[in-house]
């Protein structure tokens, strides 16, 4: 395929996203992005669920399904929200001081949950079954089950997601992380051979546990920048989320992640899921358009809907292609 | 000789209770080709593997060129001098050739940023690639795009870019087409030249005969003897590798070509893919049709597609019956069975127990009057075909997975004679199985066609097939080139020349 | 084999870790209450009435919002140290079954009397309560009137003390007749938890208070129907000189988006008919929008009303669940009053406003610390054998 | 030969364990309730009360677990099925029709699973994330527009009195029970079933229609739902938007704690869940009043993830791999 053809191809799903959503808001005489402040939102929200779709894809990728993303986003934060606050009460500087404390709260919680996994060598989807209901537990006892609020909310954080500009340059900065991390380091390309071959790359002298570390290390910290970005957006976390309740953060990462693997054929994959969220966010920005006439519920089965829609489609467009070239 | 580059000593390795090796001592000399023969599970992998750094033993030591020698990897070991081409696929697909070149160490690419340098390591490649002698592949390649053949030859270019003192060859030639094979060949002729060694190890007698210097047996975890050139003597090598002589015939006693009448299986201008050509065959009672060729001539798909298994884009499998063959469950319904060529993958189901694994096909045979599966009419059925295929267990409740490549092979027939199939499609059905297992099997194999069932047996060993079969059939793109019908006198160099 | 050993080993040592961990957790709340304890003691060592300690469960569906939290504190930090009482929280009750489980846990754990702070399925509670004999108090919200009717007669059902849903309207309509008298032109709305009956009235009375009409209707009963019936408000349904440019409910993952959106459409005021100050008072403040709520008199709301952001708050303190408390504990004592008609005690408790901080500041230290509206002293006048339905009645109404 | 002996004794064993962990659990428990002095059996009554709705589902879900595949689903579906039920007996008053009607929709829901995914080919897991999103949501929608200012929905409660009886209960469990064991142990659906868990591509090329018993095991598990909506019901004959949102999760922890692989195949076990399912609630509940403080929910649930892990771990020592596990 050549470059053009793969830049069309790339785009195409965002771009047809936004004509659809944009006539849909025009016809109730609105723009899915009608002012500055939405266009704040609409940014902010991508970065979250650019990051999220990332941190889902890096362990589901090799195989590995991952419950516990959604109790380290909240512990994370937590951790972040509270030493932040003791340090500054709230001060200037609250909102990098609390990303980089949660950023470092999330790499040691997923480092945590890689060795755990690594040391029981059970299959990862109960381990983070496990590992899911401990920071749960852990997030109660620190917070009592009630929501943080005091701690995250302050100017510096109303800040962080007041504006465009810093979820931008959150997303410049992991997309650029992301990229050299995992297309151009060693790490990387042990990555891609472990998650392809992995027989092979650890009879060749692969170190896997050191590997799948890194792994679950990158997306705990990734998982804790989408806390303090949710905490800013939400001015609140939430403490009180026992039995599993944190998971559902992960399943709105599915549908990204199946577009982002679809746009990932004609581009860097890495490049897809920040594609991909920008066309959840735009769906996004629709339903807050239409917020008067689509409550909460219409929306859960919307989405619900687009990601069997999107799958048919995926699967059965493979096999199309598979039939017509025979 | 001079002193040996190689010495492993008192090497023991246990895996969970099954002892694989049992203090051995080897000895590998500079300019020695040395091949390792000896049934499955005779420890002829393990020790290489061990070498080769891919394992470690329980217990001895090893010593290379004098110094004492515990790599920590098998790129380890590459690096400091013995390399290793593993019997089953050692590259990866996902990833691009280069990259599979230097799996575990690209960190010796890196640049001054400290990242990949992706040109620098595909240059590399072409460069390795085309000392050893391969066209046609490129660094940038993505392996997934390469045919079985082309991946084997990847792989030999990684170990002997390296240009080690040692290349350990595991079960690698029946991968190889001719041209492959001699580039193979070559290089292990160029390595002997060089004053280094080779260890190779191999099933086919013959050509490890041909190959090596020097041939040690293996059986159960010990060395039993080591050949030399002037020794060679195929029937004193076998009879060496399972510890006693072999009794009966090896194949077919007889050379006629002979069937009843009775067409049970026609296959009517099949078309798959670039895969099969309109094909067409015609299998009788009582008759055993060989088909032969190489890996990608289509043969092996072309078992599939007789038992349903795959979409055809046209033609048809019309059973003995009249009816129309179109899934594996038709196929089943008409009594043919399907030994797929890849056993572990397709054939069993390695967690599960003997007892299950032969059981599932046969549910129909002995489920009790209203129609329920009884724990005791399954234990009697499935003794039956432990006890008539000898298969060597602990009890039927063993998991598959833990059988040798034999009596995994075993399991698999019991499971589809078991059930009374009257038509069996055997791909590879002697593929890593020892020679003690495999004359079980011929002779099996005989039996039922005496018993008027029809086998259609597909092979890449020429000498089964021809010792095997009333009729061979060669395939070769896709297409039957030529049949072959049974008689003293074919050989393989007949056949040879319609496969190529 | 060793190895295993050593990892079986390193889980215990994990699991032991945790329980220590978890027990050096709790070991400064044991040791606050013993404190506490200890504080009582010295307070008050007259008034012990029987000599067993009365264990009285409390079911809770919110454990975070402003309004349980104060509510919580009151009983376990005041009631707790002032009479011979335990109570024991559950956790936050998400369902009816956890609802019964957690009775038929008291129950078995020899429990007196539940009060209930959660509605999944209050009909269950009481019939449970009922089967098990413990005596069942509802403390927030009360039944409507065909629910009440149902089980008033109940032996174990000692009473319901709170706002009425006719009272939630008002509270409602007076917050909107504040800001239409404002001169407001242009508010925005948050329901809450509509379907929520107690959110569904408040809404219902702000809309009457603005001056504006709901699919027509303007009286209560036709406005609350409408409302559960379309699950929200519909904002084409409402007309009025006073514009709702915007309306959300719920909270979840799109809430954030919404208030950008209902901000967006730049109201001069934003009406909440609870929970807004947990949720939206950052926002709102950074936004310089004016908003009111109905919620409870605690320490965030005041900093709120300082801040000037919080412009109207009606509220109960959180001490007005105290006569439930009472009640209950005359129940246990043998006293069990009812009302005129012999059924259990219904009784309505009213809002109180601030739209200032004087009013507010006034509200709230009354309330906190050491002598809370419903104070020992006040609470001890309807506590005792012959305490009548009379006096509790006066007693509540007069405050 | 004598060696392997000793391993498949040693590993037969291993499978009783989680029997053990029952009875030490059962034992335990006992001790804990009569040292508190608190009522035995009522405590019996509650945790039998408490695990019979998670064992039931969870035995019909094993069907689907053994396939290979799992559902997160269940819970929403025993949602909608009690929702439909409520609603059924509001319209017609009949106690038959509504129980059709719970079996009904209950089966009907897990069909729709199995056929979007074996007709159109998408991961019968991600269908269920789907299934989930919509049926919680409808159920949510009808339970608020109906249940009006009661915030729930119900039958009357002397509809179901009769059945609300350990007695009764306890037979329907067994029962239940016995049919699954039946199916599972007996018919050579079950058998089959375990063979496509185990080894799929094998199965295809035995003659056994992966699709065929796919819709089967959601059969099986959509009577577990029904029947475990219908038991809902019979403890609380209301249904509110969160009614057996715990039980969803739950199924995954009770299997694995009964000791099936989650991958399902040839080690799978019919009685899995309802040993799992009793285990992990005796473990909550002896937790809960170990550690009698409401502040101490999070750290219950820390140490009960631990024992999980604790427990998972030993009984699947027997199946340690070199590579890390997927």
């Amino acid at each position: 395929m050549s470059t053009p053809k793969r830049i069309v191809n790339a785009l195409a799903m965002p771009v047809v996203t936004l004509v659809v959503l944009q006539t849909l808001c025009l016809l109730n005489g609105q723009s899915v992005i009608s002012n500055m402040k939405s266009f704040d939102n609409f940014i902010v929200y991508t970065a979250i669920v650019m990051i999220t779709t990332m941190a889902l894809s890096i362990n589901l990728n090799s195989g590995r399904f991952d419950f516990s993303l959604g109790s380290m986003a909240g512990l994370s934060c937590i951790i972040g929200a509270k030493i932040t606050y003791g340090i500054l009460s709230g001060g200037n500087g609250s909102a990098p001081l609390m990303l980089c404390i949660s950023l470092v709260a999330g790499v040691i919680l997923g480092l945590i949950s890689g060795l755990t996994y690594c040391t029981l060598r059970l299959p990862p989807i109960i381990v983070s079954l496990g590992v899911t209901l401990v920071y749960e537990g852990i997030m109660y006892t620190i917070t009592g089950g009630k929501y943080v609020m005091s701690e995250v909310q302050n100017p510096s954080m109303s800040g962080l997601t007041g504006t465009w500009v810093y979820a931008a340059l959150i997303i410049a900065a992991v997309l650029a992380f992301m990229i050299i991390t995992f297309d151009k380091t060693a790490f990387g390309y042990d990555y891609n051979a472990l998650k392809s071959g992995q027989k092979v790359a650890v009879a060749t002298g692969i170190n896997e546990v050191k590997n799948t570390l890194i792994c679950y290390g990158i997306s705990g910290g990734l998982m804790g920048i989408v806390g303090t970005l949710n905490a800013a957006r939400n001015t609140t976390i939430n403490g009180g989320q026992l039995n599993f309740g944190s998971i559902a953060i992960m399943f709105t990462a599915f549908l990204p992640m199946f577009i982002a693997g679809y746009i990932g054929r004609f581009t860097n994959e890495k490049i897809g899921f920040l594609l991909a969220a920008v066309c959840m966010s735009l769906l996004n920005s629709t339903f807050a358009v239409f917020s008067n006439s689509v409550n909460a519920t219409m929306q859960s089965i919307i989405n619900a809907v687009l990601l069997v829609v999107f799958l048919i489609y995926l699967n059965n467009n493979d096999l199309i292609k598979r039939l017509l070239k025979a | 000789m001079n002193k040996p580059v190689l010495e492993m000593k008192n090497i023991s390795k246990r895996f969970g209770s099954v002892v694989a090796l049992n203090e051995v001592d080897l000895e590998v000399y500079p300019g020695e080709i040395r091949g390792l023969i000896g049934e499955n599970g005779s420890g002829k992998s393990t020790i290489s593997s061990i070498a080769a750094g891919m394992q470690k033993a329980n217990e001895g030591e090893m010593f290379f060129k004098g110094n004492r020698w515990e790599p920590a990897s098998m790129i380890d070991a590459l690096n400091k001098g013995i390399g290793m081409v593993v019997q089953e696929s050692g590259t990866i697909g996902g990833i691009s050739v280069a990259e599979n070149m230097f799996l575990a160490e690209l960190g010796s690419f890196k640049n001054k940023f400290g990242l990949v340098d992706k040109n620098k390591l595909e240059r590399k490649a072409d460069e390795a690639l085309k000392s050893v002698g391969i066209a046609g592949i490129s660094g940038r390649d993505a392996m997934g795009r390469l045919d079985f053949q082309d991946r084997k030859l990847v792989e030999i270019a990684k170990v002997i870019m390296k240009n080690p003192d040692i290349l350990i060859i595991d079960e690698t030639s029946t991968a190889l087409s001719h041209d492959g094979r001699q580039i193979m060949y070559s290089l292990i002729r160029k390595m002997r030249n060089d004053g280094k060694s080779v260890i190779f190890i191999s099933h086919d007698l013959d050509e490890i005969m041909e190959v090596c210097d020097t041939l040690t047996v293996l059986r159960d975890g010990n060395i039993i003897r080591t050949f030399e050139k002037e020794e060679f003597e195929a029937d004193a090598i076998r009879s060496s590798m399972i510890g006693r002589e072999l009794k009966g015939d090896y194949y077919r006693a007889d050379t006629e070509c002979t069937s009843l009448d009775e067409v049970v299986l026609s296959a009517q201008s099949l078309n798959y893919k670039d895969n099969l050509k309109d094909v067409s065959l015609e299998l009788h009672r009582g008759e055993i049709v060989g088909v032969g060729g190489l890996a990608s001539s289509g043969m092996h798909d072309l078992g599939e597609a007789l038992f349903g298994a795959l979409k055809l884009d046209s033609g048809h499998v019309i059973c003995g019956s009249g009816k129309e063959i179109l899934s594996p469950h038709n196929a089943m319904g008409q009594k043919i069975g399907y030994v797929s060529k890849d056993r572990d993958q397709k054939s069993l189901c390695l967690d599960a127990s003997i007892k299950d694994n032969i059981a599932i096909a046969g549910m129909n045979i002995f489920k009790n009057k209203i129609n329920l599966v009884t724990s005791s009419g399954e234990k009697r059925y499935v003794k039956k075909q432990v006890d008539e295929l000898k298969i060597k267990c602990s009890d039927m409740d063993q998991a598959v997975g833990q059988l040798s490549g034999g009596n995994k092979q075993k399991v698999v027939f019991g499971k589809w004679i078991g059930c009374g199939s009257e038509i069996l499609i055997l791909d590879c059905p002697t593929r890593g199985v020892d020679i003690g297992v495999k004359q079980a099997m011929y002779q099996l194999m005989v039996k039922l066609k005496n018993e008027g069932k029809a086998i259609l047996m597909i092979s890449e060993e020429l000498p089964e097939l021809i010792g095997m079969s009333d009729r061979v059939l060669i395939m070769k793109d896709g297409e039957i080139t030529r049949e072959f019908k049974r008689s003293s006198t074919l050989s393989e160099g007949d056949i040879i020349s319609y496969m190529i | 084999m060793n190895k295993k050993l050593t990892k079986v080993i390193g889980l215990i040592m994990a699991g032991a870790m945790t329980v220590m961990a978890g027990c050096g957790n709790s070991a400064p709340a044991a040791q606050g209450s013993a404190d506490n304890a200890a504080s009582a003691q010295g307070a008050e060592t007259t008034t012990q009435p029987s000599g067993k300690t009365k264990k009285i469960g409390v079911l809770v569906a919110d454990v975070s919002g402003e309004e349980a939290l104060g509510f919580r504190n009151y009983y376990e930090k005041y009631i707790q140290e002032n009479y011979d009482v335990t109570f024991d929280y559950t956790d936050a009750l998400a369902s009816a079954e956890d609802e019964k489980a957690a009775i038929e846990k008291f129950a078995s754990k020899g429990y007196d009397a539940v009060i209930s702070l959660s509605s999944s399925d209050r009909a269950q509670q009481i019939e449970t309560c009922e089967q098990y004999g413990l005596y069942y108090a509802i403390a927030s919200g009360v039944l409507d009137d065909e629910q009440y009717e149902k089980y008033k007669g109940y032996e174990h059902f000692v009473c319901q003390i709170g706002p009425s849903n006719a009272t939630e309207f008002e509270a409602g309509k007076a917050m909107g007749e504040y800001f239409k008298n404002q001169g407001v032109k242009k508010v925005a709305l948050y329901g809450a938890f509509i379907p929520n009956p107690m959110h569904v009235f408040r809404a219902a009375g702000i809309l009457t208070g603005l001056g504006c009409t709901y699919g027509g209707a303007n009286d209560m009963e036709a406005i609350v129907g409408q409302i559960f019936q379309d699950q929200g408000i519909d904002l084409s349904k409402v007309s009025g000189d006073v514009e709702l440019v915007a309306y959300l409910q719920g909270y979840g993952d799109t809430t954030t988006d919404e208030l950008g959106a209902a901000i967006q459409k730049a109201p001069e005021a934003f009406l909440s008919v609870g929970m807004a100050t947990t949720f939206f008072a950052q926002t709102l403040s950074q936004e310089n929008i004016p908003f009111a709520d109905i919620d409870s008199f605690t320490a965030m709301n005041s900093q709120s009303m300082e801040s000037g952001s919080l412009k109207y708050l009606a509220g109960k303190y959180s001490s007005s669940i105290g006569p439930v408390f009472a009640l209950v504990s005359n129940a246990i004592d043998g006293n069990l009053i009812r009302n005129d008609e012999g059924n259990a005690v219904s009784l309505n408790q009213g809002y109180l406003v601030a739209t200032d901080k004087a009013t507010f500041d006034e509200y709230f230290v009354n309330d906190n610390g050491d002598s809370p509206i419903y104070s020992k002293e006040t609470l001890d006048s309807i506590i005792g054998s012959q305490v009548t339905y009379q006096d509790v009645k006066s007693l509540v109404e007069s405050k | 030969m004598t060696d392997k002996r000793k391993t498949n004794i040693k590993q037969k064993l291993i499978s009783l364990l989680p029997i053990a962990a029952l009875l030490v659990l059962f034992a335990v428990f006992l001790v804990v309730v009569s040292i508190n002095g608190y009522r035995l059996d009522m405590y019996l009554k509650i945790v039998f009360n408490e695990a019979l709705v998670l064992a039931v589902v969870a035995t019909g879900a094993i069907f689907i677990y053994t396939l290979g595949t799992f559902d997160i689903s269940l819970g929403a579906s025993t949602l909608f099925a009690a929702t439909m039920g409520v609603m059924t007996y509001n319209k017609t008053q009949s106690l038959i029709l509504m129980i059709v009607a719970i079996f009904a929709v209950g089966i009907t829901a897990s069909l729709l699973n199995s056929v979007l995914a074996s007709v159109f080919h998408i991961p019968p897991f991600v269908t269920t994330v789907a299934m989930m999103s919509v049926l919680s949501a409808l159920s949510a929608q009808i339970i608020t527009s109906y249940g009006g200012a009661l915030g729930g929905i119900s039958i009357p409660s002397e509809v179901v009195k009769p059945f609300d009886n350990i007695g009764f209960k306890a037979m329907l469990l067994i029962a239940f029970f016995a049919i699954c064991f039946f199916v599972f142990q007996f018919t050579k659906a079950g058998r089959r079933m375990k063979f496509v868990g185990g080894n799929p591509i094998c199965a295809e090329l035995t003659g056994i229609k992966a699709s065929k018993y796919t819709i089967l095991a959601f059969v099986m598990a959509g009577i577990g739902i029904g029947l475990g909506a219908f038991l809902t019901l019979c403890y609380t004959p209301s249904v509110t938007t969160t009614t057996a949102s715990s039980i969803g999760m739950n199924i995954f922890i009770a299997i694995v704690f009964g000791g099936m692989p989650i991958s399902g195949g040839a080690r799978s076990k019919i009685y899995a869940a309802l040993i799992g399912g009793f285990s992990y609630i005796l473990l909550n509940d002896i937790l809960e009043i170990v550690i009698d403080s409401s502040a101490a929910y999070g750290i219950t649930q820390v140490i009960s993830a631990v024992f999980f892990l604790a427990v998972v771990y030993v009984t699947s020592m027997n199946y340690r791999t070199a590579l890390l596990p997927r």
